[in-house]
């Protein structure tokens, strides 16, 4: 039992190493071949354009050793990550992982309150769906699912704020100062999200109720509620969980889309920003960070999965 | 306008079927060699997959997107790199399934050669599911090509791109709510044609 | 006391109908064997009686228990009825069971959620049945971890935990071998000498011969005989009671030896098993030509995998195993137990045959000439797999592998998906086949009452 | 049904919105487009300053005329080579600790080494004499007190920098302090009740970054910020017609220009320069685009730098005939697809441009259809910005478009010396130079006298506008949305101040 969880963490270890590996690399050849001098794109992201000039650019050129033969850069560049170190912002200064740490918070709180969300809607949707497949609540859902799925994030973000913030004023616009200016970047996010989940739901609870050991549950003489909470539910969340795992990376994606329509001070805000200002060492660390939560996440859906279903447990 | 959402949806569909071509040829070959290999091919080729699938796919063409800013391949890199997995993924589940019946042990006992196999057996066992999986995979593309557009580190204006547009008419989305809505229907028809097109949102 | 009566009980799909008219009555302690082959429509029964008939089915008829009419009461007071009034024993005790509870919650949560008790008197109720039935050691295990037969026990001990006076029980000994089907038979024996009705349906002439009660043979869903079982099973009148008896393997007549030819395949002391696990060691055989071998034991013991060792499929983990020089890449051919798996799902047999036949420059007229000779229609060869019964897809999947001039037929419990006649003709054709054609056969089966009448020479693997 | 939503609109109005009125009152929410994610001021500088959260030793009014800021007076020794400020008082920072001579040396030693304003000024070195700091020049240089006004130039406390001397903290001088920050979206503040000046009349403010120009609008809309700044256009001209806000347009020393290679065959005659710019319809961009159309370039410097803003000068003009003229008196000739062709050289250019500012590349998209009337092939690249200094360096640039900021420092000669004086500047005139105009700028930048500078000024002015190494095409508005009931603001064109400690609500 313990060797298959630790089979489980070895796999997903060696998934964040790959990760670490691929972010790396595409982090050095990012600047490697970013178009023009690596030194003024830098000076530029970081003085702005009207301090930007040629002077800044050769500041920026021995600051951080642009100047040296290719090899000893990429050495010292996967060096650096090898030792854990995420490096220096190149347009703020100060150390990566202080910014991406109080961004960081931020950015799961939003995908905390993104799942919640999802959940809220997607559960008894799904149940009431699954319960009665093919009726009202089954093809509603169905038709309002992939209208919803069709819609893309930031599209469905314009849309709640106008309705919500700009016509009824219930909340705000942008930005993170409290508990109500997490409601609108949730619900793009969970309805997003509701959109595919409700049906999983329901697909697992369709199965559920249709398997033999179902109706045997019955025909032993449990009542509809007994065996609906004590198998159907219990066995239909497995696959529900583990497909919570498979929107991780929808999510992550979201968020870093939704980040940037509301204003809020996340990590995939960070990532665009960064992007913007061509400061590669805070892309690759947020990309890293992106890409390591999502192991992460997948590693507690694993052991989610192993607590739900005994087999796992097993063999 | 009608010509720049033409011209946005030539743009997004053209990158949608090229980025089938480019991630499903080999996404679905190296699926198809993971499935029939095994063993350390298929170790090899799954940690990979499961890598590039930790980074959320937008990520690495935002990656991308930052070494050539508002060019067309690194989008089209991007998007491609990223959806292979889902070819590969789902080719090399279906795959394993199908060369562990019975059948495909009946046909090596009778000798017949694997290009007869992958024609008889796997090729119809895949080929509808990766039907699926490429048009969801074109409406990723389409969403992945808007949202870039959207958020400024996509193609760039004034090149006509949905999402570009997006940005565009959002100002004037009270003077002219029609105009914004524009390239949304634009998006989500295409989307949602994509998804209906095989059948909802039944995943492979 | 009639404790269950059904009265001119009919189930239509649609405008078909698909059984009936039934009638009959079971006393406390009475049984009733409803015997018939696969499709016969012997299930229906089960569920117009429980009023579980899928979708399109309706039942016509009445239905009473314990002198109340049932099949007119409302959804909920008919479930009401489960596991107190009427327990159901399932087909597929492995499928019936929730494959992530443990197999004491499942009979527990009858005793409490049924039955009423409290949930401690529930589980020393539990314990106290599990170790009557002979299952203390199955208590923690998940039904993924139990054999067949302790499945079905467990199963029974969950249907039967709310002490419902009728039990119906559907193939309550499918694929069981015979030492287990005794066992279960004694449960059904115990049931009733408390007072219990049984009503059961069954493919099984030795299910019928052991449970001594009324018996009616069904056919196409209509009554075909009925009687006493004594009376029926010794002396049927009707010809396809007759012919259903037959195909019992206790009846079937002792398949003729034939001489050895030539050496085929030496194995010597090899241990096979998958990956690393052994399942199998020490097992040494040796095939001669024309030579008819069976290999019985439990499921899970690794005849397949010695099966599958022997066509090459995986290696021996240890010795080694000897081909005939004569013996060529193609000669070794196999038969699976579920015939529509060895095909291709999605193009013509024909198509298939053809790929076989060009491979390996059979001319098409012998591939249809082994059709004939096998009594198979050309017409099949337009169909796809699925679209052919069992029985016919076994015999082309034997013309399949003559084609090619086999000397080994390595056959997976060929005919344990098919009904007792068809595996009986089945059978008699393959051994047939195996003396005409001097091709070495080697078959495995679970059941020892097959394995004995086929050949001489069998390997138990059980002991 | 309506009544239905109205009265669950209402419910849930009322639960998340008491708090917000009780508390709207006393603090002021500001939106701007700029996010601040750094504690350097030679990076974040811009934000503190205009947040008051720490002052330069010299302060400037909306006009750009200097003030006392921590520092009270400054003095210049004879030979006008070293400049003394004295500091002010009892001034102590957020934290408690005291302003020193010590403060101000290490923040404007930091400032000095790094790329920025001061690191162009020919300083020699930074001193402290009692407490006063001291600067010695190798050269004559006027415009110091001005970039002491700069925000790369505002102080911290020695308490800001962490043990290895990076910035760390948000501790200054001015009338706001910092609660919370969290970079890059949000600054919150409170009034800083020591503050040595006047007090500022809010209790609290908050700054909030939003990159979408939408985004802002809507916030100014929905009223979650009270000064929102940088409008686009159609969001500036939506909430014009919104009760709740009040909007405002003020001229800024900004100016969109373009950038001519003067060293390039094509373009060293001025007579070429000045076709380029007759052919560039100012006031159809300014209307069309900008959408102010009193701010179509008549001349390089904007009427907010009233000093350098000479209105004898006249107005650039659009006259597509006259350029053609002067093109073909240059010996260009149509060729066959209309190009203009000389010596078998096609007139093909390349512009380079970048959509940080979005109104550019819609510009640069204007350019290529006029210059294409008069037989100028144009080609545009919008990239990074980076491209322009680094064509400028290496020569390849042909023509560039951006947006010049002339208002850097009150007194923009610093960044006019840069961008026009020898040899040029990155983003200034290129493979263009001028002895006059050298000259000038030289007197101007090293003397403090007010008649000669004004005639310097003005000999400058007039041969920018007659030569077009630069050629102006629109001048900037700050575009602002307040929330009617917010007093006493006032929007600085220099961009130095939000002036929040002047702004109260009405009661």
């Amino acid at each position: 039992m313990l060797k298959s969880l630790f089979i489980a963490l070895a796999q997903r270890g060696l998934q964040a190493f790959f990760v670490a590996v691929i972010v790396g690399v595409v982090s050095f050849a990012m600047m490697q071949a970013l178009p023009g001098d690596a030194a003024f794109r830098i000076a530029a992201g970081r003085y702005g354009y009207d301090m930007m000039d040629a002077a800044a650019a050769e500041a920026v050129r021995l600051e951080l050793g642009l100047n040296r033969p290719f090899l000893v850069q990429l050495r010292d560049w996967l060096w650096t990550l090898a030792q854990f170190d995420l490096g220096e912002s190149f347009v703020y200064g100060g150390p990566v992982s202080q910014k991406i740490a109080t961004q960081l918070g931020f950015s799961l709180l939003l995908a905390a309150g993104a799942v919640i969300t999802s959940l809220l809607f997607a559960l008894p949707i799904g149940i009431a769906a699954g319960l009665s497949p093919g009726g009202v609540i089954d093809r509603i859902s169905l038709a309002v699912s992939i209208l919803l799925r069709a819609i893309p994030a930031f599209a469905l973000g314009i849309v709640l704020v106008l309705i919500f913030s700009v016509q009824l004023k219930l909340f705000p616009v942008a930005g993170f100062r409290g508990f109500s200016y997490l409601i609108l970047p949730s619900l793009t996010l969970g309805l997003g999200l509701a959109a595919v989940s409700n049906r999983v739901v329901r697909d697992a609870v369709v199965e559920a109720m249709s398997t033999e050991w179902r109706l045997f549950a019955r025909t032993k003489g449990l009542s509809a509620n007994v065996t609906m909470r004590r198998h159907v539910l219990r066995n239909a969340s497995l696959p529900v969980v583990t497909y919570v795992g498979v929107q991780m990376a929808y999510l992550v994606e979201g968020v870093v889309i939704v980040e940037t329509v509301f204003a809020w001070p996340g990590i995939g805000h960070a990532l665009v920003h960064a992007i913007f200002a061509r400061d590669i060492a805070m892309v690759q660390g947020t990309a890293l960070t992106l890409g390591l939560i999502y192991v992460v996440l997948n590693l507690v859906i694993d052991i989610t999965c192993r607590g739900i279903d005994p087999r796992s447990q097993m063999t | 306008m009608a010509a720049r959402l033409l011209s946005g949806a030539q743009l997004s569909l053209s990158l949608a079927v090229l980025s089938i071509l480019t991630a499903g040829i080999p996404g679905t070959l190296l699926g198809i060699l993971a499935a029939w290999f095994g063993g350390l091919t298929d170790r090899i080729l799954t940690s990979f997959a499961d890598a590039v699938l930790a980074l959320p796919g937008l990520l690495l063409v935002l990656m991308l997107a930052a070494i050539s800013p508002g060019s067309w391949w690194a989008l089209y890199a991007g998007i491609s790199l990223t959806l292979w997995v889902e070819y590969f993924r789902y080719t090399r589940q279906r795959a394993r399934i199908t060369l562990s019946e019975p059948a495909i042990e009946a046909s090596r006992l009778l000798g017949l050669p694997w290009h007869l196999i992958v024609l008889r057996h796997l090729a119809p066992e895949i080929g509808p599911g990766l039907l699926t999986v490429a048009a969801f995979g074109a409406a990723t593309a389409v969403t992945a090509v808007a949202a870039l557009g959207f958020v400024s580190v996509g193609v760039r204006p004034p090149t006509a791109e949905w999402g570009v547009m997006m940005t565009e008419l959002l100002p004037y989305w009270r003077e002219a709510p029609f105009l914004i809505l524009q390239p949304i229907i634009c998006l989500v028809v295409t989307v949602l044609s994509l998804h209906l097109s095989v059948g909802g949102l039944r995943k492979p | 006391m009639i404790v269950i009566q059904v009265k001119a009980l009919y189930v239509f799909a649609e405008n078909n109908c698909l059984l009936g008219p039934i009638s009959f009555e079971i006393q406390s302690g009475g049984v009733l064997i409803v015997m018939g082959e696969t499709g016969a429509g012997k299930s229906l029964i089960i569920q117009a009686i429980l009023g579980t008939l899928p979708e399109p089915l309706c039942a016509e008829g009445e239905i009473f228990v314990n002198g109340r009419r049932i099949d007119d009461l409302a959804h909920a007071e008919r479930t009401n009825l489960w596991g107190r009034e009427i327990a159901c024993l399932p087909q597929e005790p492995w499928c019936a069971l929730n494959p992530l509870m443990a197999s004491w919650r499942q009979v527990a949560e009858t005793y409490r959620y049924v039955a009423n008790r409290a949930s401690r008197a529930a589980r020393s109720e539990t314990e106290k049945r599990f170790l009557a039935l002979g299952l203390n050691s199955a208590e923690p295990r998940l039904p993924g971890q139990l054999s067949g037969g302790m499945a079905q026990r467990v199963a029974f001990a969950a249907a039967t935990a709310g002490q419902a006076p009728i039990l119906l029980a559907d193939e309550p000994t499918k694929g069981l071998d015979s030492d287990r089907q005794a066992r279960v038979l004694n449960l059904f024996e115990h049931e009733r000498s408390i007072g219990g009705a049984l009503l059961t349906v069954t493919h099984d002439a030795s299910v019928a011969k052991a449970l001594d009660g009324d018996i009616i043979v069904l056919r196409q869903g209509q009554v075909v005989e009925r009687g006493q079982t004594e009376n029926v099973l010794v002396n049927p009148k009707a010809d396809y009671t007759k012919s259903l008896l037959a195909a019992d393997p206790a009846a079937w007549p002792k398949a003729p030896t034939v001489e050895h030819g030539e050496i085929l395949l030496i194995a010597e002391n090899i241990a096979v098993g998958r990956g690393s696990q052994i399942l199998v060691d020490e097992f040494s055989l040796t095939l001669h030509a024309g030579e008819r071998v069976a290999i019985c034991g439990p499921s899970g013991i690794g005849k397949s995998t010695l099966l599958d060792t022997f066509a090459g499929s995986i290696k021996p983990i240890r010795g080694y195993i000897k081909r005939a020089e004569e013996l060529e890449l193609y000669s070794v051919q196999k038969l699976y137990q579920d015939p529509p798996t060895a095909f291709p799902k999605y193009i013509s047999l024909g198509r298939n045959l053809r790929d076989v036949a060009n491979l390996h420059r059979v001319p098409w007229e012998r591939v249809l000439a082994y059709l004939d000779a096998l009594s198979l229609h050309q017409n099949l060869l337009q169909r796809r797999a699925d679209e052919v019964s069992g029985g016919e897809l076994q015999r082309l999947s034997i013309a399949r592998a003559l084609t090619i001039n086999p000397k080994v037929l390595l056959a997976d419990e060929p005919t344990s998906r098919l009904d007792p006649i068809t595996q009986k003709d089945t059978l008699d054709l393959i051994a047939r086949i195996s003396s005409t054609e001097s091709i070495a056969v080697v078959l495995v089966t679970h059941s020892t009452e097959i394995a004995k009448k086929w050949t001489d020479n069998i390997v138990d693997l059980a002991n | 049904m309506y009544i239905y939503s109205r009265a669950v609109y209402f419910v849930i109005a009322l639960f998340f919105s008491t708090i917000a009125i009780a508390e709207a009152r006393k603090s002021v929410t500001i939106a701007a487009p700029w996010e601040v994610a750094s504690y350097d001021p030679a990076v974040s500088g811009f934000a503190i300053q205009k947040l008051q959260i720490m002052e330069n030793l010299v302060d400037a009014d909306e006009s750009g005329k200097l003030r006392p800021g921590l520092a009270t007076s400054w003095r210049v020794s004879d030979d006008a080579l070293t400049w003394t400020f004295e500091l002010r008082d009892g001034v102590t920072f957020h934290d408690g600790t005291p302003f020193s001579a010590d403060a101000a040396i290490l923040a404007l030693n930091r400032a000095w080494q790094q790329p920025g304003v001061l690191a162009k000024a020919p300083i020699t070195g930074i001193v402290k004499v009692d407490n006063a700091v001291v600067f010695t020049l190798d050269k004559r240089f006027s415009a110091l007190p001005a970039i002491l006004a700069h925000a790369t130039t505002i102080v911290p406390a020695l308490s800001a920098f962490d043990a290895e001397g990076n910035p760390s903290a948000l501790i200054g001088t001015g009338p706001f302090q910092v609660t919370e920050f969290t970079p890059p979206q949000s600054i919150e503040l409170v009034r800083n009740d020591g503050y040595w000046g006047d007090a500022p009349l809010i209790e609290a403010a908050s700054y909030l970054a939003a990159g979408r120009a939408e985004t802002r609008a809507l916030l100014a809309e929905s009223g979650d910020a009270d000064m929102v700044f940088t409008l686009d256009p159609s969001g500036f001209s939506r909430l014009a017609d919104i009760d709740s806000v009040q909007t405002v347009a003020v001229p800024i020393p900004r100016v969109v220009t373009l950038k001519v290679n003067s060293g390039h065959p094509f373009f060293n005659a001025p007579r070429a320069r000045q076709a380029l710019s007759l052919a560039i319809d100012r006031d159809g961009i300014a209307t069309a685009i900008t959408r102010f159309p009193e701010a179509a370039a008549g001349q390089l410097f904007p009427p907010a730098l009233n000093a350098w803003h000479d209105t004898s000068l006249p107005p650039l003009v659009h006259d597509m005939e006259a350029a053609k003229a002067l093109l073909t008196d240059l010996g260009w000739a149509p060729g066959p697809d209309g190009i203009l062709e000389r010596d078998g050289e096609r007139f093909s250019i390349l512009l380079r441009t970048f959509p940080d500012r979005p109104e550019l590349p819609l510009i640069a998209a204007v350019l290529q259809n006029s210059w294409r009337e008069i037989g100028i092939e144009l080609e545009i690249s919008v990239a990074n910005y980076s491209e322009i200094p680094a064509g400028h360096q290496d020569g390849t640039l042909h023509v560039a478009l951006y947006a010049r900021n002339y208002g850097l420092t009150p007194d923009p000669i610093g960044t006019v010396f840069q961008d026009f004086g020898v040899g040029g500047g990155d983003w200034g005139a290129m493979g263009w130079e001028n002895a006059e105009v050298a000259q000038a700028l030289g007197s101007i930048a090293a003397t403090g006298d007010a008649k000669a500078r004004t005639e310097d000024i003005a000999k400058v002015a007039r041969v920018l506008h007659e030569e077009l190494p630069l050629i102006p095409i629109v001048w900037y508005q700050h575009t602002v949305s307040i929330a009617s009931g917010l007093k006493g603001v006032i929007i600085d064109p220099l961009q130095r101040s939000y002036n929040l400690s002047k702004v109260s609500w009405d009661e």
